[in-house]
């Protein structure tokens, strides 16, 4: 019901939404729950498990009961706390949970069903027979569990992610908050105060106080305008902070286009912001608890506090008449303010006997208390045992107050265990919880306007001292309510019915005391047990009451038992948010060579490679298979020249006097040794003497050294060296820096390689000026570059490499040259079956478990000098011939694939763990050889060579006889390459 | 004789101007990482002076300026950007050619600060990140180098191969920004 | 979590790799126990332990990190190089 | 008191008054034939085990807070075994078929659910890698099949298969890999073993480990000294600590593990599915909630909660394999301490000295471990030798290098795997 005069919504600003598909009209400023209920419309939910008819319960994110979901397809968004909506023109909110519609729901049977669904009733049952639990239980337990669905399209919207840096984060801005965002904001601090309501004021906007004989809220409105006249703070609504991390580190989610239909083109529906603070005042306010007695749980029934938020800032009264239930004096302002308001007020319920008169009209029940209620879609009638005994009161509303829990939870986030505080029979946040952070106000259990106002003040005062900042001078804190918190404890009304603890998880006192019973007696145990605390609030409305019944049953205090932990988000924060800027290609970095464009052009598939893309093949229109390309490409390298860009591969230039000690250090081989235009392959261990890395260092200078890398392993590789030069050998005077993205090189492969590169260089080579293995810098089109005579396809073959601007350009003429010279461009495939043939290893074969001993380099480590890994390497394990070691397979007979990760037997045996030998590592067919060739790791491998053997992969439904062979396929004795 | 034709980093993807935002490719000239050798860092900001007349900057700060800058690019180490090194550093530092290795772009506008703080993991306001200050730091997931060149434009530095996204990153945040209004 | 980078100054934690204690690496003939020591044995200690971490997003400087391992405390951070001088 | 659904049914009609506790609270008795440290899921199962397999029923569980309040109350509750090292294969392989008659064993419903496990993989480099695995599952007698990309799409159409970073090449299918209720695998070894007469002693932490010229004879806790020949050290989180009291460094370092709940929502994802490049994971709860989580926050820890780089990174990934997660809410995350090797393998062992058993270093893979773990150990330390299945497991390896289980194959660094 709509109050005339009253609140702080836009009556001039109407604003149609729909409910369960009922057109409705509310205003600007309100909530879908404060529109409904000036409808009169109460239910709005149904329960998680019994699925009991439920309406809102609480004004704020705590909601466990009003969850709606909106939008549909790709922005449909279940869970929708109806308290913290904001309607707009075109909402289109609909109930969760219920079938076929909120008002007639089938699975209500369940409540019939309760005595059955008590606190974990599926431990005990669901267990015969065997393998129904996936076929028949499992699937209706989950078909009935869950609250909304996800629409299952991609998400749409748009989402972000920020940083922000403060001295002070006011987190709340409710007199506290506003308090000590004033005081530290006149002083010239450097100010972030968040408010996770879209307006600003906390409970000021609630309530019927005054400050500084203004209206409370016109007092926030006219802080807030002082404060956006700071240049130095910084104000920001409709923002939660939902978690405290390390080191002044926080995480907060900003609804910036959630309460619209849509963001506008290019905007984002939330913010991600982690925000770094100096100091934090957490001035989060407080939750009111309910009250646990029969049937407690009926649209209509909330928080006293509520009913005031609905009645003062939405000007929107929940009932028509209604009754107000509680333990505190806070309780007895709902009856004054709805009976100003002129709503009827049936009659005030106090637990406590000698109350001071609450100064209301209506009739006032002391020592009395709530016994039940009924009305199966709203409340209809509370029952009242009281002092001259039992009443039956007709209501619409129960506005009922247990007290108020501090909003301890952000404190709890780092470990911090709250204090529980006797006087107000709350916890409280322990002072130190959170390094910099100081709660104060409600939230630090301080619940009267004045405190809150002087608390904040006080605390930005302390935190001006700390930052060396002057605070402002006069009387800074406004005159304001200042009565006391007056509260005597009540959890659970006796009765024999079910009593609510946790709304939205149907979890009741008997629930608890159930647990108890079958010894669930630890506040975890029961928690767990019963679900209670799991729901989407995270006990934020039951924790206390529950614990408090545990600490009844179990005949111990509420501190000694304890309470379950708070962890982050404070409010649920959506994947999408959290994980701002990943969908698509957003996740990491795409790293493209110079040729990308070129290879597209050419119809090559781009795959994937340590960030990188690579061309897989170059297919011809003639072509229908990945094979015939790959051929042919092998084809150009073995019989004319073939260009493939390998620019990927990680680049280091090594400076100084100690970069060739350096460098035997880091490799297993030596590198002082090397000559000056030269290239040397080397192999790098790890310290536990398993291979790392291999690659070639050519050496351009007495003490300047080019170092290449795998592309796989480039970045490991540079830390490695940073952390072998800083950490291990700090005396050693050398530079290093990465020269990856500074050179664009290709690889020239082929008998004609050196024809096309004369064609193209200024200064022809021959064999004698430029040998095998041989480096240096050459002129290319005018443009200095560098060429290295390495081959990792056995083939005659170089490396020339250009700064990365000209290498588009290069490409395109080597492998135009090539194409007239018969060859062309190739790409990943071919590139592997060419390394196969000649038997060299990729990170395929030292995928982290092999030594230099599995991979046939023993000799590679040289006897003469220590080196990384060395020492490990000799361990005895990792030296015994029993160790599967690298060998060639080829098909025997008839050729048949052969594949990767298949596993290797003797023949004529069973296959089993034991007597699995080894596996392949890499396959492919050789169109040089004509047959499927392998490399694989097999127990004894070496010794071998020659027997015949299995080769077996059931995942691919292939297995085949093969020979082992040395692992170099093609020309064993290297002359091509030498050529 | 051939000529090979050179292609920027960011061809084809920049400029972008949204919003009162704009990001434009800048061709520093000449990239040289200078690396001091062991107890040479008074000896090449002596030359650096010399040849140059900048000083080796010192920490997190950048010398020079538009055309001639060197910035300071992480544990003992300066880029030198605009003019070719002159050959005598060599002797007191490792000198290694970069000019290819880098996408480089300048953010500029009243916004350029709130683009940059959904990227920038480090405060890069005028009070802590002044006109001069430089940072080794991330544009999300890239390793970068952050430069203030003035009281609105930021020069940035990533990996050349990750120029798209980098054009990509800055865009999105660019759209979202002025969607704030 | 962020770490106080000698050269850098206050920086998020996702600028910085993380490698493990900070051991002396043992002489190449120092025997099997010494090695098994260095590579795979801690103390692992609840409570303060100094680490090595690099600050590879930044200025790439190697570090070693006085660190409370129970609350994520951050005693002192310094560079190896200072540590390897002093 | 047996359960089932009649005696379900049989409570509800009579007011739910006959239910009794699940395990007794003794008072803890001056002597044992042995003593578990670690009421967690392994050190339950091994007190189980000890007294069904063994006939070891004067034994005690001592636990310093509430019995499955370390990890076995905070993982991502997968169950799986599909490891490809000899060592490995056969323990997990044994571990699952223990998994798929625990209910009957136990009498408890620990919602052990075979929903399947898909291993995506996003190069031919990782396919081969996981042929090799699945190839290692089926010689071990365990089920493997691999999927193609639409393979992948016919179990998971919600994938984005079209504009994601690391495009889908296809999948390791797992069938009989799944979940089951963590707490309740607690609860039910808990509830078995103090059916055989298992003394449970809560809140009962243990200072000091006696030993006498080399033989383990006691332990001193926080309600009294207890003697036993027999001690075994089950403390995943805290097994350094332990050991330090019976003067013993361990091979292990301790990381925290993030992981993540989302709201409860209705049935859409009904497989375990892994993301390996985005080291990402993700099941549906019976509940609704979405469990989900992803690597080590990387720095050692005991603080038992993490950092914002890597469940943004965990977020992240979710969003660019799964988008249509976007609009479920994370509602809870949380930090569980790892036992980190140095190649990613357990410890089943016993130690130099005599009686001291000790059971460690399950890295972040201790959930689906438990039954077989505690199996293997109640072997180990009834009998004094290793158990077939669990032979592998012992200290030895790292010095000798013989036997490493290295799976991810990333070496020494204890944070690596």
């Amino acid at each position: 019901m709509r109050i005339d005069g009253k609140g702080l919504v836009d009556r001039s600003k109407p604003i149609r939404f729909q409910f369960e598909g009922i057109g409705h009209t509310g205003f600007e400023g309100d909530t879908l729950a404060s529109a409904l209920l000036a409808k009169g419309v109460r239910l709005m939910g149904r329960s998680f498990k019994y699925h009991r008819p439920r309406g809102v319960l609480s004004a704020g994110s705590e909601e466990p009961n009003a969850l709606v979901t909106i939008g549909r397809g790709a922005v449909q968004e279940p869970n929708v706390r109806a308290t913290m909506l904001e309607i707009h023109d075109g909402l289109d909110a609909r109930a969760q949970n219920a079938w076929p519609s909120l008002k007639l729901d089938a699975m209500a049977v369940n409540d019939l069903a309760w005595p059955f669904l008590g606190a974990g009733f599926y431990y005990k049952t669901f267990m015969w027979p065997r393998g129904f639990w996936e076929r028949l239980y499992e699937p209706v337990i989950r078909r009935a569990a869950g609250l909304g669905a996800l629409s299952g399209a991609h998400a749409a919207d748009r989402h972000e992610k920020a940083y922000a840096f403060c001295d002070l984060l006011v987190i709340g801005s409710g007199p506290a908050g506003l308090m000590a965002a004033l005081t530290a904001g006149r002083a010239g601090a450097d100010v972030l105060l968040v408010e996770e309501d879209s307006r600003f004021g906390g409970r000021l906007n609630a309530e019927t106080f005054q400050v500084e004989g203004l209206a409370g809220s016109d007092w926030a409105a006219q802080a807030i305008a002082e404060l956006c006249g700071m240049p130095n703070v910084r104000l920001m609504h409709r923002t939660a902070v939902v978690g405290a991390y390390d080191h002044g580190t926080y995480a907060a989610v900003e609804r910036v286009n959630a309460h619209r239909a849509r963001p506008p083109e290019g905007g984002v529906r939330e913010t991600f912001w982690r925000i770094v603070a100096k100091h934090a005042i957490l001035a989060a306010g407080a939750i009111e608890r309910p009250v646990a007695f029969e049937n407690n749980d009926r649209p209509g029934i909330m928080t006293a506090g509520a009913v005031r938020a609905y009645l003062n800032r939405w000007g929107a009264s929940p009932g028509r008449r209604v009754a107000v239930f509680g333990n505190c004096d806070d309780a007895h302002r709902t009856a004054r303010d709805l009976e100003a308001a002129g709503v009827e007020v049936a009659a005030l319920i106090d637990s406590r006997e000698d109350i001071a008169h609450p100064g209301v009209d209506c009739r006032v029940y002391s020592g009395a208390v709530v016994t039940g209620s009924t009305g199966r879609l709203g409340l209809k009638r509370i029952s009242v045992q009281a002092a001259d005994g039992r009443k039956e009161i007709e209501v619409d509303c129960l506005a009922m107050s247990g007290g108020w829990n501090p909003t301890v939870h952000v404190t709890c986030h780092m470990n911090g265990r709250p204090t529980w505080r006797e006087d107000i029979a709350s916890f409280v946040p322990t002072p130190g919880s959170i390094p910099g952070l100081v709660a104060v106000g409600a939230c630090a259990g301080e619940f009267s306007t004045q405190a809150c106002l002087t608390a904040g003040a006080v605390a930005a005062k302390e935190v001006l001292k700390d930052l060396g900042l002057k605070p402002p001078r006069g009387a800074l804190v406004p005159e304001a309510e200042d009565t006391p918190y007056r509260i005597a404890p009540l959890w659970a009304v006796p009765g024999k019915g079910r009593a609510w603890l946790d709304f939205q998880n149907d979890v009741t006192v008997k629930d608890v005391r159930q647990a108890a019973v079958e010894n669930f007696r630890s506040v975890e145990h029961m928690k767990r047990y019963t679900t209670q605390g799991m729901a989407t609030d995270q006990g934020k409305n039951s924790n206390v009451g529950a614990l408090a019944v545990l600490a009844d049953v179990t005949g111990r205090g509420i501190p000694e038992t304890g309470i379950t932990t708070f962890r982050p988000p404070f409010s649920p924060v959506s994947v999408a948010t959290f994980g701002a800027g990943a969908q698509g290609m957003g996740f990491a970095p795409q790293r493209l060579t110079t040729s990308h464009a070129e290879s597209v052009v050419r119809g090559a598939p781009m795959i994937e490679a340590g960030l990188w893309y690579r061309p897989s093949y170059f297919p011809q229109d003639s072509e229908t298979h990945w094979r015939q390309s790959c051929d042919r490409e092998v084809g150009y390298v073995r019989n004319a020249v073939g260009v493939c860009d390998v620019s990927t591969l990680g680049k280091i230039d090594l400076q100084g006097p100690g970069a060739a000690e350096l460098l035997d250090f880091v490799y297993t081989n030596g590198f002082s040794t090397l000559k000056v235009g030269r290239v040397r392959y080397g192999l790098m261990l790890r310290e536990d003497g398993f291979v790392m890395d291999d690659g070639t260092t050519a050496r351009l200078g007495p003490e300047h050294f080019v170092m290449t890398t795998t592309t796989a392993a480039a970045g490991q590789v540079m830390r490695h060296l940073e952390f072998v030069h800083q950490v291990l050998c700090p005396h050693l005077d050398v530079r290093f820096t990465s020269v990856t993205e500074q050179w664009a090189q290709f690889a020239v492969a082929g008998p004609k390689s050196r024809a096309l590169l004369n064609a193209v260089l200024e200064q022809p080579i021959d064999n004698d000026s430029w040998p095998f293995m041989a480096c240096g810098e050459i002129m290319l089109c005018d443009v200095r570059g560098r060429l290295f005579r390495i081959s990792f396809s056995g083939e005659h073959a170089y490396e020339v490499a250009v700064p990365a601007r000209f290498g588009e350009s290069l490409f395109k003429l080597l492998v135009a040259r090539a194409e007239a010279l018969g060859g062309g461009a190739y790409g990943m495939e071919a590139l592997n079956v060419l390394r196969l043939e000649k038997g060299h290893i990729t990170h395929a074969e030292i995928h982290g478990r092999t030594t230099a001993f599995d991979i046939g380099f023993a000799r590679m480590v040289s006897g003469k000098k220590d080196c990384i890994g060395k020492t490990m390497a000799a361990r005895e394990g990792l030296v015994d011939p029993g160790r599967e070691r690298l060998v060639g397979l080829k098909s025997v007979g008839e050729d048949a694939t052969l594949s990767a990760g298949a596993h290797l037997f003797d023949t004529s045996v069973a296959m089993t763990p034991e007597t699995s030998l080894g596996y392949t590592t890499s396959a492919a067919f050789s169109p040089t050889l004509g047959h499927h060739i392998a490399l694989g790791f097999l127990q004894h491998g070496p010794d071998r060579l020659g027997e015949v053997i299995r080769c077996v992969d059931h995942m691919r439904g292939l297995e085949a006889e093969v020979e082992i062979c040395d692992p170099v396929f093609f020309d064993p004795e290297g002359g091509r390459a030498r050529g | 004789m051939v000529e090979l034709i050179a292609k920027s980093p960011c061809a084809g993807l920049l400029p972008l101007a949204i919003g009162d935002v704009q990001v434009v490719e800048v061709d520093l000239g000449v990239l040289t990482s200078i690396a001091p050798y062991a107890g040479q860092g008074g000896a090449t900001s002596d030359a650096l002076r010399a040849a140059h007349g900048m000083r080796f900057p010192k920490l997190n700060r950048a010398t020079g300026k538009d055309g001639a800058r060197a910035i300071w690019f992480g544990r003992d180490m300066a880029l030198l950007a605009g003019p070719p090194c002159d050959a005598s550093m060599a002797e007191h530092a490792a000198l290694t050619d970069q000019s290819d290795a880098w996408a480089s772009v300048v953010v500029s506008g009243a916004a350029a600060e709130d683009v940059l703080a959904r990227l920038v993991p480090i405060d890069l306001r005028q009070a802590h990140f002044a006109t001069g200050h430089a940072a080794r730091t991330l544009v999300k997931h890239m390793a970068a180098s952050i430069t203030r060149t003035g009281p609105e434009s930021f020069l940035i530095l990533v990996f050349r191969s990750m120029a798209r996204t980098l054009a990509h990153d800055l865009k999105e945040a660019m759209e979202a920004v002025a969607a704030r209004g | 979590m962020r770490l106080t980078c000698p050269i850098c100054g206050a920086r998020d934690r996702r600028e910085f790799y993380y490698q493990g204690e900070a051991l002396a690496r043992p002489a190449p003939g120092a025997g099997a126990e010494a090695w098994d020591e260095y590579l795979h044995l801690r103390d692992n200690p609840a409570g303060v332990r100094r680490e090595l971490w690099q600050h590879e997003a930044g200025c790439g400087a190697w570090l070693v990190v006085e660190r409370n391992t129970s609350t994520h405390e951050v005693l002192g951070v310094s560079l190896v190089l200072d540590e390897a001088q002093a | 008191m047996t359960f089932s659904g009649l005696r379900v049914l049989k409570e509800g009609l009579t007011g739910n008054r006959g239910w009794a506790p699940h395990w007794r609270d003794p008072e803890p008795k001056a002597a044992y034939d042995a003593v578990i440290i670690g009421g967690g899921g392994h050190g339950l199962a091994t007190a189980y085990y000890l007294a069904k397999n063994h006939g070891l029923t004067n034994i005690a569980v001592l636990e310093k807070g509430y019995i499955g309040g370390g990890n076995i109350g905070r993982n991502t509750t997968i169950v799986r075994a599909n490891y490809f090292l000899p060592g490995n294969s056969e323990f997990y392989s044994h571990s699952l078929k223990l998994w798929e008659g625990l209910e009957e064993d136990l009498n408890y419903n620990v919602m052990h659910s075979q929903r399947g496990i898909i291993n995506l993989f996003h190069s031919d480099g990782q396919r081969d890698a996981f042929v090799r695995r699945g190839n290692a599952m089926i010689t071990q007698g365990d089920d493997a099949i691999l999927l193609d990309r639409e393979g992948v799409r016919q179990h998971l159409p919600y994938l984005d298969f079209e504009n994601t970073r690391f495009p889908i090449y296809g999948g390791l299918y797992h069938p009989r890999g799944g979940t089951a209720r963590h707490d309740a695998v607690a609860w039910g070894y808990a509830r078995g073993a103090d059916r055989r007469g298992v003394d449970l002693l809560q809140n009962c932490e243990v200072t000091g480990i006696d030993i006498e010229n080399g033989a383990v004879c006691g332990v001193q806790t926080t309600r009294g000294a207890i003697r036993a020949k027999k001690v075994g050290i089950v403390v995943a989180g805290r097994s350094s600590q332990v050991a330090a009291m019976a003067g013993m460094r361990l091979p292990i370092e301790s990381h925290v593990l993030q992981a993540f709940v989302t709201e409860g929502l209705k049935p859409c994802i009904d497989h375990v599915v892994t993301f390996g490049m985005g080291h990402f994971y993700i099941s549906q709860s019976d509940k609704g909630g979405l469990v989900f989580g992803g690597d080590l926050d990387f720095y050692a820890s005991y603080a038992s909660r993490g950092n914002l780089p890597t469940a943004e990174h965990v977020m992240e990934a979710g969003m660019t394999l799964m988008p249509m997660i976007g609009q479920a809410k994370l509602l809870r995350s949380w930090g569980g301490i790892m036992d980190m090797t140095p190649d990613g393998s357990p410890i089943i062992d016993r130690t130099e000295t005599d009686g001291l058993f000790i059971d460690c270093g399950w890295c972040y893979g201790g959930f689906k471990a438990v039954p077989a773990s505690g199996y293997a150990f109640a072997h180990l330390m009834a009998t004094g030798q290793h158990h077939e299945t669990a032979a592998a497991f012992r200290f030895d390896r790292f010095r000798t290098g013989r036997g490493l289980l290295d799976e991810e194959g990333t070496g020494s660094q204890h944070n690596l795997h």
